[in-house]
This record gives structure tokens, C-alpha cells and sequence, in this order.
């Protein structure tokens, strides 16, 4: 018993990651119905620039700003440059030049940075907290469980219950509709794009420091599992995100704890085919299309 | 019509066999080598190609595939005796071996894959492609864990072992498989069976209405491709390889075969070949100019060891921009025009 | 540059001209295991330095080293191109257990000697199939058998637990300890997925007194940070590969020297902040000269001792350097190097060396703390070297 | 005074022109119909207009301003809406916010207010669609995408409306009291308004005037009761 | 005819179907003998779609039951055209990528002998299945008059072109019901005439006689070619009759024509007799 709820609660804190990546790239995708695959190496950047200026300054907050900043700057520059024309050009063509633009993002990284793990530090200490006797969670846990929280509330409120929320929807699922209503397209992906990048840099700087430490390649399977927890909850839904992660995290970390380390993709894997036979638009899927 | 284009690329395949052999024999040990892991990597973007091209089904996972192929190639092979070489049969055998076991494997996901779409799809077969590495560990004592199942060497058969050198004969057989697997699936993309998988593409609701199960499509093209993957995977294992280890099929695998199919240009099997051709040589040639660069080792080892990974990373995204129907697409609307152009130019003369 | 090497055949054998020795290796540069490029870098530092010091028999050795990005595929057409157009000599200290088994029977067929592959799985002692190839570190069952013995000894009633990666790596060495001591509880982990917190935990709920890590770097680290956090007080004895202090620093910081005292590892040559040993002295030199001063780690250390013995090895071949006269100077025996311990190579026994010798971590510096054990990976009993280690030759050339 | 003056307008796709030295003037409070045949060139006409397809020549002057070199998504905030062929509802978005979408340009503090207050007067002019106000757009029949889509338009509250076949897929009683409240609209509000339409009696019957077009060109033009009179035009043009 | 009970035709008794919260079918009992021509006609929403949806299998109701040729008829649209039922979309719904031929020879599918594997090795005798499916898709396409189109892309054609060669799509089926879902939606008054005639001669074909329910809104095309019709509104069949009954009938025409002066201005009722007044 001790052990599951040991497992539980570290499978939720590993699930609030994985639904801050979820949500980055759930945000693309709600807004411009591309999926980044370069969203993982634009986070590790990110903190990159973040653990930079942490060395630097000493200061955890100036880098952990520095890293958000950053990341919402490589969101405009991927969108204004490589994803340009990407919008218009289908599904596949903008996979193609993520994977490209990954590829170069995390070689530049690993000739800036060198390719050997750095040290990312945390905001909060980890070590655990004894409530009652038993140590559950770590106040860097509960960080990451509230930062993952405040911005999913936020964007979903944004999205939901605000014009510009309005305007993104809009755009991203018929931009020349949007563009007869005044809608300023290309400023609306490019925010988009710039909001999925902040999240995608808080995700990763409170990823980064929970595995191996900063590398090029250290967001690489997060964002396998991010983009399958996007994937269970509904590409459109941010709750579902949300959801999707811990469900995620929970897999992973019961399938870990009970069945063996090596299972925890085949686990992931089998939770994603369960919930898509059952939902094949995953958890929050809307009403289904009509079809006829 | 349609039995013209038959007939024609019929009399292509034998043509390209044709120039193949001689490619073969032409070509040194090195590059024979190479050739296998192009006729790999072509049957399995032939496979990917029908899948996404011409029934509209993505799959991120297909280096799963492949691992199939090789994995079960490698059973097959080490079923017999241990240490003498495997015979030309043998290795036919394991290829179908291979490709089998792969179709196999794909009714299983094909029929998962048929009631998902889009953007649900690419996960499902991403979280499958990342299942390999955990498998094969899991089921060490069967297929060896993170070193894999090391193969036996095959021979070339006796009437030939005094022409061939084995890598002539390991790359004849793999182009060879290659040009088959693209026969097939050329065939079967001209035929009414492809004709359905189109219209399952094009629009569900009208293919339902002509009396199609979509996902009975949706699956057998699924088949179709995993076995074409198998195939490309067993000749990876066996002839290139000759291993089955987990760290040959990554993620990455499969997403170079997505990158191969979409910058040769969806849909098309020629398509397929130009962009394998170009992810695998195009890809190393950059790298090879840059890694000649004379960057000297000592300060900017970091630059040259990476330089080439990014370069072809901006090759991939170059060529997407550039040409964002793929390449074979693009060929065939500047083909005309440029003879149009001759003809002009010819004519004012 | 090599253009002027291939071919030339003056010499009788593929890559040994006149006045060079091309060697080939794989590496991992880019990828994931890129750390692990450190080690490529030490051997052509040791390389400069050899050359420019008269080089082996007049000859200078180059090396060339293909980026396989840890990826076996790449290992297979990498391996190729450096066997079939550069035409070297001999692969020397290739990265890796998949990646290099994906290429030894390539490797054999074309009588390549393939040279102490930095990996410590036991495949590479198999004389028979692969007669030109030989290992190097000594393989984890023996690390596992010395350790084990250390602990019987040590922690005589505590219970002993195993933590390790679920592959060869981590199998082997629980084999070793097995043979010598009980194991409790056994956990594993895969390198793909860093949350180990449910393995520690399971270590923790065992009781466990003494645990024994087979763990790469990067996951001795994060294996400390867990149980810290966790409070999971237990005796750690971590693989050697595994437990290099200037390595774990990069990964813990500050934390260091807590998280590590007291730790017991082992080590089968010198380590690296073992500041008074002779190689260590040599090889931070080189480091200084032809190394641009990289961080003094256990790659560091390794590349060099690896490339010590491939020189050694070729000044034992002679003059008249065949592929088959490297393979018997190796196969004679009498190759010793920096290795604490003697290599076990005969006509039959192609594995490396033999033993190792176990070390406490204190305040961040590993100081001896038993005698130097040999063994080997059967059922052999674990013994002291009775041949204590060789010196660092004065001019750092090999004898 | 004209809301909408087109003048010499030519476009067409990629290097295939549709339109030829097109001109049209819509006085304000007016509604002006556009007839032909399929592929006459009506829906590129509107599209010329609003910038959705790209104008080779000509001009488009909008209630005084020349707005020919304004981007598409500059014209909703100035008074032109443009209901396209289909009408364009999103599919994945309420009926609701389908409607407001129609007034998301405004800016300022009592854009909401106003926004809100146009998409409950939409909602009164077509109470078919007040039932269906949680509906996703992929939900709703053809008629009630067809209202929707003009009643997005009207939240926009515009000076000039160019309609693309409302009446396609609609009811006869629908497609009477969609015109009919056009043109209480005109009257009441002084809207300005294109209409394409294939249903030639009905467009006629509201029309002030009308132009007929054939193979991208004005074949015909004049007061809809002239044209409605006109046998040699309806036999030639209009088909019946 | 082939089995059952020949001449029974299509019967819908009952049906219902819910939608969340909404109501779009109620109770409704409706038949469609053989050789005739019923139209369907109704508001906006009134559930039109809905009803074929559920004759065709894809939408399931929640009461009510069917009958074709005598049978109980529980249809799945994959085996409709196996059962002698074809049915156009109301958005065309053809392929776009494929060429118009190729589209009309989809309709054909349920007739395709050669297999996988004779099409993956091109055996001669899949080519010549091929041949004999194009020769009569190509017919069909000229039964329509759009033969001169069969191998552009079906994307690139006139939207005119594009309704007729989902209508030979249909036919070459060799349906014994037609489900016609707004044949004449976007086309312009020229091409009414021939669609008109089309229609009516199906059920009267010497080769393969058809009956055809369809759904219009253009009511001098549904008033000129059916033999029935039936009003719907709100779900519920509120009429049923021949034309003129229907025409008639007071109920209908404040539903559905919008003959009611009290709500609706002079101007509207100009334009509904406008509507009425060519053919
Ligand atoms: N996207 C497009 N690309 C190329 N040509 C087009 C495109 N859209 C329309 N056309 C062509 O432009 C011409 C005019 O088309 P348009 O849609 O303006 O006709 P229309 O009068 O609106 O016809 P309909 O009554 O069928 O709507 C036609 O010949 C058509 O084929
Ligand atoms: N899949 C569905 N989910 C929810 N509501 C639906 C669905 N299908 C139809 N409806 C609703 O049922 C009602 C009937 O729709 P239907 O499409 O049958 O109307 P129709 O008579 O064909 O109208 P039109 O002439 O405008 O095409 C409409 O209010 C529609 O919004
Ligand atoms: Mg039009
Ligand atoms: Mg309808």
C-alpha cells in the first residue's frame, strides 16, 4: 500500500512534466494545427540560455526568466523563418522541416555548449517533505505542480474566454475565414507560437534538472511522452493535456515500479492504445464530426 | 491503358535490374555495402509511401517495423546450426521470413491504426517506435537485450562464388529485393486495390458509399506497407548489419523514412527512391564536405564533430522550403516546361 | 588527412607505410553518448605526443576516427569505409558493445585486428570465432566477484542489494557479485527513462545495507540525488566505470563531496585524482600539451591508457608489422600498461586485464582500500595480484 | 454616394485571369445583384474584391478610402464583409462563437459590449439559429450554416456586404425571409450590399439593380425591374 | 428485382433519432415504392439529411424500423450498394484527387474480381477486368454527357460537372434505389432541365429500373419530377401527397414555402412565386 501511494504521488509529479510539454504542444497545434517536433530541442535551448545566465549571475530567477523570454523568442524566430510558409503546406511538410530545424538546434548546442550533461539547478530544494511520517512530495514538486496548473488555467481561460482565445481558435481552423474577419493571421500564429514556446522552456527547466542534467538531446523522449499525453487527452484540449500527462506519469511510474524500468515506453505505449481504441480522438475529444 | 502502364514499368523494373547488375559489378566492396542499406531503407520508404501517399495513413513507427523484420529474419537464421554460414536459401527464406512476420505484426497495428487519424495516428505509431529498445530488453533471453542477435554470415551459392565477391552478391540480392518490392507496389498502386486505397484517402464517407470498408482498406495497406518495411529491415539485419540490435531502428530511423518520403514527393514510388537516395547520400556527401572543411581537431573539434548532423538538418529543411511538393513532383512540372523551353528555343534557331 | 596513406602498400600491410601506422576507430561524436568523445580525443593526444617523440619504430601513428553517433547502423558503414577505402591497419578502442558486435564479424572476415573495444561485456574473449580480437578493462562479472569479496569480508550480515541497467552490463556484474555474496532485493533500470525514484524506493523498503551500483555515470549520479532525497541511507559500491569523481561533479555541483563520501568503487587503473601516480603524472602532462587541457576525468585517462597499450602492442609487433604480428605480440602476453593488474591474453584467453582494486571516496578523492584482487569471470577464486603495477616508463614511451 | 466603387478591376488564378476590366458602383443603401452562369466569374468577383484573390489591376474604393492595396484583414474593421460561397462557418466553433467572431476586430473597451449586443440581435432575426446556439458549426444543417453565416456578417455591423449564393441549400421559406430581411435591412440601416445569387426571380425581386456577367465580363447591367423585364437578357443570359 | 418480395420498395416506419438533447427525426413512417419518384422536402434543419443518414446506415435510430425488398433492413453504408441503394452527398463528396473516370469506376467496386494478389503481380486478367470497368464507367459518364471530362482530375472540374459525374457514380452502381441528396443544389437554371429528365426517366430504365427519393429545396425541380412528396418539419412528416396535393396544402405552405403574410413582407412573397413561376 505504502509503495502505491509512494508510486501515485511520483507519478504525478513526473505527469505535471509531461503535460507542461503536452501543453506547449498542444498550443501549437490549437493555433496552427502543426505539430513542432522541434519543440523539445527549442525548451533545451532555452534552458540552455536560462543555465547560462544562472552561471552568470548567480541568481536562479534571472535565469529561469531568461529561459522563458528565450523560449518565446525561438517560437517567433522557428515561426517567422522556417514555419513561414509551413501553415499553408499540410501536415507533413512542416513535420519534415521540425525534424530538420531539431536536428540543427540541438547540433548548434552541442557545438556551443559541448555535448556533455551540464548542471540545471531548481528552483525549490527536492528533497522530500515529511507530512505525517511519510515523505511524499518535494517542495520542487509542488512548484512544478503549481506552475503546470497556473498555466493551464491560464491558457485555457485565454483560449476560451478572451477575443485574441477567440481569434487563435479561429485561425487555426480556417485562416482565410479568419483573415475576412479581421483577423491579423500571421500575428496570431506567431503568439501562438511564442506562448508554446514559454511553456515548452518551463517545461523544460523543470524537467531538465529531475534526469541526467542539461544535454541537446535531453528533451528528446520527454517529448515522446509529452506528445503522448497530448495525444490521450485530445490534441485540442489543454485539461486533456493535463489529464493526459499525469495519466502518463502514473503509467510510467507504476509500470516502472511494479513490472520493470524497461516496460515504461511498452506501458506508455499500451496506455495510448487503450484510451485511443476507446476514444479515438483521445479523453477530451469533442462531440465526434459529423461526417455526412 | 492501364495495361500499357503495366507492361511500361513492367519493362522498367527490368531495365533498372538491368543497370543495377551493372552498378554492382562496376562498384567497389565500399559502396556495394552502401547499396544494401539503400535497397533497405527504399523498400521500406516504398512501404511508407503507399501508406501515407496513396492511402493517407501517417506512421511515425516504421523503424518498429523494420526491427520486426530483422529480428524475426535473425531467428530464422539462427534456428539452424550455429556457426556455418547461412546458404542462399537461407537467406531468401529469412527475407520472406522478415516480411512476413512484419505483415503480421502490421495486422495488429494496421487495425489500431484503422480507427485513428491525422495528428492521433502519428502518436500512437511515435509511442510504438520508441516500444522497440523496451521489447527487445524485456525479452532478452529471445532477442538479446541491448545487443541484439548477431546473424550468420551467408555465401555466395557455389555457381557464382567465382564472379561475386560476397558484397556484389549481398547488394544484388538487396537491389534486387528493392526493385521487387517497388514492382509490387507500383502494380498494386495502378491497380483498382490502389484505386480504393485513394479513394479512402480522398474522402471515406463517398468510399463507404462505393461499397469499401474503409478499415479493412485501411488495414490491408497497412500490411502491405509493414511487409515492405519487414523486408527492408531483414535485409538490413542480415546483409548489412548482420545483427538485430535495438540501437539500428530509433525513432530516428523512422523519421528519416518520413523525411525520405515527403522531400522524394508523397505518393510516389520514384519519389520514394530519389529521396532515400538523397537523406542517405545527398546527407553524408554534406557531411563529408564539411567534415573536409580542414577544421583543424584541437580547438574546433566540437564544430566538426556537429557541423555535419546541422547540415543536413538545414538540408532538410532547404529542400522542404525550396521544393514543398518533394523532389519527384517538382521533376515533373519543371520536365515539361523545360521541354516546352527547348522547343522554343529550338524553333527561333 | 590520410589521403597519402591508402594503398600504399610498401610496408606489406594495409595502412603501415614506410614511416606511419593508420589505425581506425569508432566513436560515438554526436548523439547521445557524446560524452563518451572525451576518450577519442585522449588517445590522439597520447598519439601526438608518441609521434612527436619518434613514434613507434620510426613510424608515426594516426588514427582515424568515424563518427558512429553510438548508432549500430553507422558503426556497420563507418567500420567499412575505414577498413575498405582508408585501408587501416587495425580498429583500436572502438566505443560501445551493440555498436561494435554489429562489426566484429565484419572485422574477422577481413582479418582486422580489432583492438580493446572500450566496453566490458565479455564477448570479445572468444579466440575461436574472433581470433584477432581482444578485450581490454577487465569484464563486469570480474568487478562484480572483487566487489562482492570486499563486502563479505567488510559488511559480513549486512544485506546486500544490486542496482543496475537492464542490459549485459548490468547482468554481468550482478553474475560476479552473485558468486560470492547473497543478494536481497535486485532492481533495475533502463537508460531511456531518467525517473529511478520507484527502483530506489523498492531499495529502500527492502532494507537494503549495502548496495552495489552498476550504473553509467550520469545515472551513479542521479542514483545518489534519488536516495538522498528519498532518505535512503545504504553503503554505496558503485561500478568504477561508473564512479569518477570529476565526472560526477558535473553532474551534482556542490552536492559532491556529500553525496559521494564514503561511497566504495573499484578501479582497474590508476584514477584520475590519484594525484602522486606515475601515469597520472604522464598523462596530465600530454592532457596540458596535446590536449588543450580538457578536463582530467576517467575518459581521460582511459583514452590514453587505451592508446598507451595499442602502441605498446605495436612496438611489441616489430619492424616488419604484419596484422597477424600484431595479433600474436598481443596473444603472447606480457602487455601491461597502466592496467593494475596484468592482461590475461594467451593463444586462448583473449579477455583484458584481470582485477581491480577496490576504493573508498573521501571528501570527494578516492583513496585504496584493499589490495589489488585478480579473478576471472567463472568460478575462479578472487585473489591478490601477486604483480604489482608497472610504472609510467620516464619518457612516457611504450616499452 | 457610392459605398463600394469598383473600377477596371482584372484578377484571376495564378497566370489565368477570370476578370476583365470589371467595374461596378454600389450606391449606399442599395442591394445589387450579380447573375450568370456557373463559372461566370461571380465568386471571383467577390473574392477580387476582398483580397482573397489577387488583383491584377483595377481599383477598390470603399465608402471614400482607395482600400486596393489594404490586406484582407484590414477590411472588416473598415465596413466590408464578405460571406463566401458556403458560407464558411468554422466547424469546431460554436454557433455562438462562429457569431462573434464577426465582431472579434474591435478593439476598445466597449467592443465587447457592442460585440455581444449585435449576436443577440442576430440571434432575434433568426430564431432557427437561437435553438442551435451551442452547436458546433459541423453539427448544423446546410440551411442553418447559411445563417449563421450571414448573421457573423451582420455582427461585423458592416457598411457593404458582398453575399456569396445565400440562397444555396436553403428552404424557399428561409431563402424569403433572408432576402426579405436584406432588404428591411437596406432600408432600415442603409446597408450596402452584392449579391450573387443563381436564384435569379428572388434576387431580382430585392434588388435595386443588377449586372450580368459571362465569361468575366459585365454583359448587361441595369434597374432590376428593367432586367427583370428583358427577354432577349434572360433568354441569353439568365436561362429561363 | 432479384429476391424478396420484388416490388416492395423501401418503407421507414417510426423513426426516430436524438441528437444530444435535439430531436431531428420524430415517429416518422414513409415509403418509397418501387418505379416512383418521392421527394422529400422541408425546412432548413427539419432532418432531411438525417433520414437518409439513417437509410443509409449512418446514423443509428433510437426507434423505428425499415424495410427493403420485404426485408428488415438494418443498412451499413459499406453494404448499401451491395443491397441495390446508392446515394449522392450532399457536398458532391467525389474524390478529389483521382480523375473523373476513376471516380466512376469507384462505383464499380463491388463488382472488382481481381484480388491483391493478381494486382500486386499485374496479371493479365486484372487488366482486363480494368478495361471492362472503365469501358462502363466511361458509358456512364456519357449517359450524363460529361465523357469529355473522364480523365481530368476531379478537383479541377465545374462544379455542374462535378454533381453529374457523382450522379454517374451512383448509376453504375446499378442501384434499384437512388438517394438523391439536393441534385440540383448550385447549379444554375440551365442544367435543371436535363438533371429533370434525367431523374424521371430512371424508374421507367429498361435495364435497370430505379426509384429515387430525393431531397430538394428548389420546388419547381421536385414539383416537375416527383410522383410523391413528403414534408417534414422539425423532425416530423407534417405532409404527404402528390405534388399539387402538397402545393395545396395550407400546413405545408406556412412551413415550408413561407406563405404566411402575417411575418413575412410583400417583397419575400414576390420572390417565392418568382421561384414558382418558369418550368
Ligand atoms: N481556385 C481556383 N483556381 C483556378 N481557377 C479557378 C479557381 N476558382 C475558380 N476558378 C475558375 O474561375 C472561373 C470563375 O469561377 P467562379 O467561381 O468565380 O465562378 P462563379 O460564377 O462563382 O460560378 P458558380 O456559379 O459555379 O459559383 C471558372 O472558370 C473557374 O473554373
Ligand atoms: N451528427 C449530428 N450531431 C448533432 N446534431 C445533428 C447531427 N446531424 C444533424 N444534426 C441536427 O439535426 C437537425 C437536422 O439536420 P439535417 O441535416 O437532417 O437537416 P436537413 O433537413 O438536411 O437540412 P438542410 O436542408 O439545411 O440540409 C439539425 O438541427 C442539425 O443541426
Ligand atoms: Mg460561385
Ligand atoms: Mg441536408
Amino acid at each position: 500500500m505504502d509503495r502505491f501511494v509512494f508510486l501515485t504521488v511520483n507519478g504525478v509529479a513526473l505527469g505535471a512534466i509531461y503535460a507542461s510539454v503536452a501543453i506547449a504542444l498542444v498550443i501549437i497545434f490549437r493555433t496552427t494545427r502543426v505539430l513542432n517536433f522541434a519543440q523539445g530541442a527549442m525548451a533545451v535551448a532555452s534552458a540552455y540560455g536560462g543555465m547560462a545566465v544562472i552561471e552568470y549571475s548567480g541568481s536562479y530567477w534571472l535565469g529561469f526568466t531568461t529561459a522563458l523570454v528565450l523560449g518565446g523568442a525561438l517560437g517567433a524566430a522557428a515561426r517567422l523563418t522556417v514555419f513561414r510558409s509551413a501553415d499553408r503546406q499540410g501536415h507533413l511538410n512542416p513535420i519534415v522541416i521540425g525534424i530538420g530545424l531539431l536536428i540543427v538546434i540541438e547540433s548548434a548546442l552541442a557545438i556551443a555548449f559541448g555535448p556533455t550533461e551540464r548542471h540545471l539547478s531548481t528552483a525549490f530544494s527536492r528533497d522530500l517533505l515529511h507530512l505525517g511520517g511519510t515523505a511524499l512530495l518535494s517542495r520542487q514538486d509542488l512548484f512544478t505542480l503549481l506552475a503546470v496548473g497556473v498555466v493551464m488555467s491560464l491558457l485555457a481561460w485565454t483560449l476560451t474566454r478572451t477575443r485574441i482565445g477567440l481569434q487563435m481558435r479561429a485561425t487555426a481552423f480556417n485562416p482565410v475565414v479568419a483573415r475576412l474577419h479581421g483577423i491579423k493571421v500571421g500575428h496570431i500564429l506567431t503568439l501562438g507560437w511564442v506562448i508554446a514556446g514559454v511553456v515548452g522552456a518551463l517545461a523544460a527547466m523543470l524537467v531538465v534538472p529531475t534526469g541526467l542534467g542539461l544535454f541537446p538531446q535531453a528533451m528528446d523522449l520527454v517529448f515522446v511522452l509529452g506528445f503522448t499525453s497530448a495525444v490521450i487527452g485530445g490534441l485540442d484540449s489543454l485539461s486533456g493535456a493535463m489529464i493526459g500527462g499525469v495519466a502518463t506519469g502514473l503509467a510510467l511510474s507504476y509500470a516502472s515500479g511494479y513490472l520493470g524500468s524497461e516496460l515504461t515506453y511498452v506501458a506508455a505505449f499500451v496506455l495510448l492504445l487503450g484510451v485511443l481504441l476507446l476514444k479515438p480522438a483521445g479523453l477530451f475529444a469533442g462531440t465526434t464530426a459529423r461526417s455526412v | 491503358m492501364l495495361q500499357i502502364k503495366l507492361v511500361r514499368h513492367g519493362l522498367l523494373t527490368l531495365a533498372a535490374a538491368a543497370v543495377v547488375a551493372l552498378l554492382v559489378l562496376q562498384s567497389e566492396d565500399v559502396s556495394n555495402f552502401e547499396y544494401i542499406q539503400v535497397a533497405a531503407y527504399v523498400c521500406a520508404a516504398a512501404g511508407l509511401t503507399l501508406l501515407i501517399g496513396v492511402n493517407g495513413q501517417l506512421s511515425l513507427g516504421h523503424a518498429a517495423l523494420m526491427a520486426v523484420g530483422a529480428y524475426s529474419a535473425a531467428l530464422y537464421l539462427r534456428s539452424g546450426s550455429e556457426d556455418s554460414l547461412a546458404s542462399a536459401g537461407d537467406l531468401f527464406v529469412a527475407l520472406l521470413v522478415g516480411s512476413v512476420t512484419a505483415a503480421v505484426v502490421g495486422i495488429a497495428v494496421g487495425a489500431v491504426a484503422a480507427r485513428l487519424r491525422g495528428p492521433y495516428l502519428a502518436g500512437a505509431t511515435l509511442a510504438l517506435g520508441a516500444c522497440v529498445v523496451g521489447v527487445t530488453t524485456y525479452f532478452d533471453h529471445l532477442l538479446g537485450g541491448d545487443q541484439g542477435l548477431t546473424m550468420p554470415l551467408t555465401e555466395v551459392p557455389a555457381p557464382l562464388s567465382a564472379a561475386l565477391t560476397s558484397y556484389q552478391w549481398s547488394a544484388l540480392v538487396s537491389l534486387g529485393t528493392a526493385l521487387l518490392v517497388l514492382f509490387l507496389l507500383t502494380n498494386l498502386k495502378y491497380s483498382p486495390v490502389g484505386r480504393e486505397m485513394a479513394a479512402v484517402r480522398d474522402h471515406e464517407v463517398a468510399a463507404q458509399l462505393c461499397g469499401l470498408s474503409v478499415a479493412r482498406v485501411q488495414i490491408n495497406t497497412f500490411v502491405v506497407s509493414s511487409a515492405a518495411a519487414g523486408a527492408g529491415g531483414a535485409i538490413l539485419g542480415v546483409l548489412y548489419l548482420q545483427i538485430a540490435s535495438p540501437g539500428a531502428f530509433t525513432l530516428f530511423l523512422s523519421i528519416y523514412l518520413l523525411a525520405a518520403v515527403v522531400i522524394g514527393g508523397l505518393g510516389s514510388m520514384r519519389g520514394a527512391v530519389i529521396g532515400t537516395v538523397i537523406v542517405l547520400y545527398f546527407g553524408r556527401l554534406i557531411e563529408d564536405r564539411v567534415a573536409h572543411l580542414g577544421l583543424s581537431t584541437a580547438q574546433t573539434d566540437r564544430l566538426a564533430a556537429h557541423l555535419p548532423l546541422a547540415a543536413f538538418g538545414v538540408l532538410l529543411i532547404v529542400v522542404m522550403l525550396a521544393v514543398p511538393g518533394g523532389i519527384q513532383g517538382t521533376l515533373g512540372r519543371i520536365a515539361p516546361r523545360l521541354l516546352q523551353l527547348m522547343e522554343t528555343v529550338g524553333g527561333k534557331k | 588527412g590520410c589521403g597519402g596513406t591508402s594503398g600504399d602498400a610498401t610496408a606489406g600491410a594495409p595502412g603501415v607505410t614506410e614511416d606511419t601506422i593508420l589505425l581506425g576507430s569508432t566513436q560515438a561524436l554526436s548523439g547521445p553518448a557524446a560524452p563518451y568523445a572525451a576518450i577519442g580525443k585522449a588517445m590522439t593526444a597520447y598519439f601526438d605526443y608518441l609521434n612527436e617523440h619518434g613514434g613507434v619504430h620510426g613510424r608515426s601513428i594516426e588514427l582515424k576516427i568515424a563518427d558512429d553517433a553510438y548508432n549500430p547502423s553507422n558503426t556497420a558503414s563507418q567500420t567499412r569505409k575505414l577498413v575498405l577505402q582508408d585501408n587501416v591497419f587495425a580498429m583500436a578502442a572502438s566505443l560501445g558493445t551493440p555498436t561494435v558486435s554489429a562489426v566484429s564479424d565484419f572485422l574477422t572476415q577481413n582479418k582486422v585486428p580489432n583492438l580493446f573495444p572500450t566496453s566490458g561485456s565479455r564477448v570479445w574473449n572468444q579466440p575461436d570465432k574472433h581470433p584477432a580480437a581482444f578485450g581490454f578493462s577487465p569484464n563486469y562479472t570480474i568487478e562484480g566477484k572483487v566487489l562482492g569479496t570486499y563486502i563479505s569480508e567488510k559488511f559480513p550480515d549486512k544485506t546486500v542489494c544490486f542496482f543496475g541497467q537492464a542490459d549485459d552490463f548490468g547482468a554481468d556484474g550482478l553474475a560476479g557479485l552473485e558468486k560470492v555474496v547473497k543478494v536481497a532485493q535486485k532492481q533495475e533500470y533502463s537508460p531511456a527513462n531518467t525517473d529511478i525514484a520507484p527502483q530506489i524506493g523498492a531499495l529502500k523498503s527492502a532494507g537494503c545495507q549495502v548496495t552495489v551500483s552498476f550504473t553509467t555515470a550520469g545515472f551513479s549520479a542521479l542514483t545518489l540525488g534519488t536516495a538522498a532525497r528519498q532518505d535512503f541511507k545504504t553503503q554505496w559500491v558503485f561500478t568504477g566505470s561508473g564512479f569518477d569523481i570529476p565526472t560526477l561533479e558535473g553532474f551534482l555541483k556542490e552536492d559532491t563531496i556529500e553525496l559521494t563520501e564514503g561511497a566504495i568503487t573499484s578501479a582497474y587503473l590508476p584514477v584520475s585524482t590519484a594525484a602522486d601516480n606515475s601515469w597520472i603524472k604522464l598523462f596530465k602532462e600530454i592532457n596540458q600539451d596535446y590536449n588543450g587541457n580538457a578536463r582530467f576525468d576517467f575518459n581521460t585517462v582511459y583514452g590514453m591508457s587505451v592508446a598507451y597499450t595499442v602502441a605498446q602492442a605495436l612496438e611489441r609487433a616489430g619492424e616488419d608489422l604484419t596484422r597477424d604480428s600484431l595479433v600474436d605480440a598481443v596473444a603472447k602476453g606480457g602487455i601491461r600498461g597502466p592496467m593494475l593488474t596484468p592482461f590475461q591474453y594467451s593463444e586462448d584467453n583473449h579477455s583484458g586485464a584481470s582485477g581491480t582494486q577496490v576504493y573508498v571516496a573521501r571528501a570527494g578523492v578516492l583513496e585504496p582500500a584493499s589490495p589489488i584482487y585478480t579473478t576471472d569471470d567463472g568460478d575462479g577464486d578472487v585473489v591478490e595480484s601477486t604483480t604489482p603495477p608497472a610504472e609510467a616508463p620516464q619518457d612516457g614511451l611504450p616499452q | 454616394m457610392n459605398t463600394l466603387t469598383v473600377t477596371a478591376l482584372e484578377a484571376g488564378y495564378g497566370n489565368a485571369p477570370v476578370l476583365h476590366d470589371f467595374s461596378v458602383d454600389l450606391p449606399a443603401g442599395t442591394i445589387t445583384a450579380v447573375l450568370g452562369a456557373n463559372g461566370a466569374g461571380k465568386s471571383t468577383l467577390l473574392k477580387a474584391i476582398s483580397g482573397l484573390v489577387p488583383r491584377t489591376a483595377g481599383s477598390v474604393v470603399l465608402d471614400g478610402e482607395d482600400v486596393s492595396a489594404l490586406p484582407v484583414e484590414q477590411l472588416m474593421p473598415r465596413g466590408l464583409a464578405h460571406v463566401p460561397e458556403g458560407g464558411g462557418i468554422i466547424r469546431e466553433l460554436t454557433v455562438t462563437e462562429n457569431l462573434r467572431l464577426g465582431g472579434s476586430w474591435r478593439r476598445g473597451a466597449t467592443a465587447r459590449r457592442t460585440t455581444e449586443l449585435a449576436v443577440a440581435e442576430v440571434l432575434d432575426l433568426f430564431p432557427g439559429l437561437a435553438k442551435r446556439r451551442e452547436a458546433l458549426g459541423h453539427q448544423l444543417s446546410g440551411g442553418e450554416r447559411q445563417m449563421a453565416a450571414l448573421g457573423r456578417a451582420l455582427v461585423s455591423r458592416p457598411k457593404a456586404l458582398l453575399l456569396d449564393e445565400p440562397s444555396l441549400g436553403l428552404a424557399p421559406s428561409v431563402v424569403a425571409q433572408l432576402l426579405a430581411q436584406l432588404a428591411q435591412l437596406r432600408d432600415d440601416t442603409g446597408l450596402t450590399v452584392l449579391l450573387v445569387e443563381q436564384n435569379v426571380g428572388s434576387a431580382l425581386a430585392i434588388a435595386d439593380s443588377a449586372l450580368v456577367v459571362a465569361l468575366g465580363r459585365v454583359v448587361a447591367r441595369g434597374a432590376a425591374s428593367e432586367l427583370r423585364g428583358d427577354e432577349a437578357i434572360r433568354h441569353a443570359y439568365l436561362g429561363y | 428485382m432479384l429476391k424478396g418480395s420484388p416490388d416492395s420498395g423501401l418503407s421507414v416506419s417510426g423513426v426516430t433519432v436524438q441528437f444530444g438533447g435535439l430531436r431531428a427525426l420524430e415517429d416518422v413512417t414513409l415509403s418509397v415504392p418501387p418505379r416512383s419518384v418521392v421527394g422529400l422536402v422541408g425546412p432548413n434543419g427539419a432532418g432531411k439529411t438525417t433520414l437518409f443518414n439513417v437509410v443509409s446506415g449512418f446514423v443509428r435510430p433510437s426507434a423505428g424500423q425499415l424495410t427493403w425488398d420485404g426485408h428488415p433492413f438494418h443498412p451499413k453504408p459499406r453494404r448499401l450498394v451491395r443491397q441495390g441503394i446508392a446515394r449522392t452527398l450532399q457536398d458532391v463528396g467525389l474524390f478529389p484527387h483521382l480523375t473523373a473516370v476513376e471516380n466512376v469506376m469507384l462505383g464499380r467496386t463491388t463488382q472488382r474480381r481481381a484480388g491483391y494478389v493478381s494486382s500486386l503481380l499485374g496479371l493479365p486478367g486484372s487488366a482486363r477486368d480494368e478495361r471492362e470497368s472503365r469501358r462502363i464507367s466511361t458509358e456512364g459518364l456519357d449517359r450524363l454527357g460529361v465523357a469529355q471530362h473522364a480523365e481530368r482530375q476531379a478537383s479541377a472540374l465545374p462544379y455542374p460537372v462535378q454533381k453529374r459525374v457523382a450522379l454517374a457514380r451512383a448509376l453504375v452502381t446499378r442501384p434499384r434505389l437512388l438517394l438523391l441528396d439536393e441534385p440540383a443544389g448550385g447549379l444554375g437554371a440551365e442544367d435543371f432541365e436535363p438533371l429533370a429528365e434525367l431523374v424521371k426517366s430512371l424508374p421507367g430504365d429498361p435495364d435497370s429500373p430505379c426509384s429515387v427519393l430525393l431531397v430538394e429545396h428548389h420546388m419547381d425541380f421536385v414539383m416537375g419530377v416527383c410522383d410523391q412528396v413528403v414534408v417534414l418539419d422539425f423532425g416530423r412528416l407534417v405532409a404527404a401527397g402528390t405534388p399539387s396535393e402538397i402545393q395545396s396544402d395550407p400546413a405545408v405552405a406556412a412551413a415550408y414555402l413561407g406563405i404566411d403574410p402575417t411575418d413575412i413582407e410583400v417583397d419575400a412573397g414576390t420572390a417565392v412565386t418568382l421561384t414558382e413561376e418558369p418550368a
